[in-house]
């Protein structure tokens, strides 16, 4: 259901065996984020990714438990990457499939919202001059809050 | 002996992600040790920082949180980074 | 940009074209329908959808023309099947592309229900009693309501 | 001479997808034409069914339109069922 890998993966792959795993679903929804080649601070040449196990798959894990709570959904599958990643390489892929259009869209929504706003990653950009952590800018705050003390939200 | 893992900035801070530690006894909750890694390090304040997290065995605690010298104790700098 | 396909396609081979063609954008979201093995009137056996040319593709461009107006999205893709298919085959494929997340979900979204509500197709589904055109019920005429008369919705 | 087009369940009423017909003189509207069709196949109102609209040329048209014998006229039911 969740997955965290430090090597690539193949969005279009996953979305094939996730597709032919929820073939009685009627809708599938699903989201690619990739390593863009800039960032705020100009280009990127390498994106690191750092977990802390347990704590990121729980919360993970806990996140796909509230979606599936809240949305009649019949399947999901989340892979993030960790470590090292280049330009155009996938970070993040989530798929939803349920009876429901609506429903796969905001399933998808709702987690692709958690694993940027809230999940336990750290990352790190390396561009020209050098490389340097990134953390949530002001405006992430508010967002960011309710990830200790709520369970769901 | 105590874990202790630094993540994100924190391993810039302290140049190492994790290491093995024998607390000393006055080190009773997350607030003094907080202090004891600042000072120990001259990191400028890296560990007193508020928005920095703590997980005590791998769970995130409300601090000020009790320790134990045989505890897995994490600092996590915010999350979710743009 | 849209294409209606009298013939299977693969939804993944479709994602993994895209998101070659698009790797600078971030966010990619896909919306895959399937035909669904049961119907509201029982196990459906075959799906035919009948379009009409020009309408049909006229109206999908000026959908995704609509969606590239609202929301600063870098590539957009829909196929549309057309003539007999079979449950679990693909119907439809959405996929956007966008520097935003939002951007990406909301026009995939967006499109969909166009798709849904309102593009030029006609459905027929066989089942054990035999084929029956299914045209919209009575909730989804106001929405449908919109599509003869204004070209932006 | 014109080409009809009949979409949807208008094929199983008409039987056929599209024929190519000369229209009698006295058909100058949409609206005639409807009944016309109506009356010609015996189709119990499927023809003047207001839910059907109709496209002239590609274009779908508020009624009613004017027709002439050389025009492309589709008749579209509903769209966008389930």
């Amino acid at each position: 259901m969740i997955s965290l890998v430090n090597h690539p993966f193949d969005p279009a792959e996953t979305l094939r065996d996730f597709t032919a795993e929820a073939s009685d679903a009627g809708a599938i929804v699903s989201f690619t984020g990739q390593v863009r080649p800039t960032a705020k601070s100009g280009p990127v040449s390498c994106l690191h990714l750092q977990a802390y196990s347990p704590l990121t798959e729980n919360g993970m894990r806990a996140a796909v438990e509230t979606a599936r709570r809240r949305w009649p959904i019949s399947a999901v599958r989340v892979i993030h990457r960790i470590g090292d990643m280049a330009p155009g390489e996938a970070i993040v892929f989530v798929a939803t499939a349920s009876a429901h259009r609506r429903a796969a869209f905001e399933a998808a929504d709702f987690l692709m919202d958690y694993l940027k706003t809230e999940a336990v990653f750290w990352k790190k950009e390396t561009g020209p001059a050098g490389a340097a952590w990134i953390e949530p800018r002001a405006e992430d705050y508010e967002d960011r809050a309710r990830w200790a003390l709520s369970g769901d939200n | 002996m105590a874990r202790l893992h630094f993540l994100g900035r924190l391993v810039d801070v302290t140049g190492h992600p994790s290491e093995t530690v024998d607390l000393p006894a006055a080190l009773t909750d997350t607030s003094s040790l907080r202090q004891w890694l600042d000072d120990r390090g001259a990191q400028d304040g890296a560990f007193l920082d508020p928005t920095v997290r703590v997980a005590i065995n791998d769970e995130l605690v409300i601090e000020p949180a009790a320790i134990a010298n045989s505890d897995e104790i994490a600092f996590l700098p915010p999350v979710g980074g743009g």
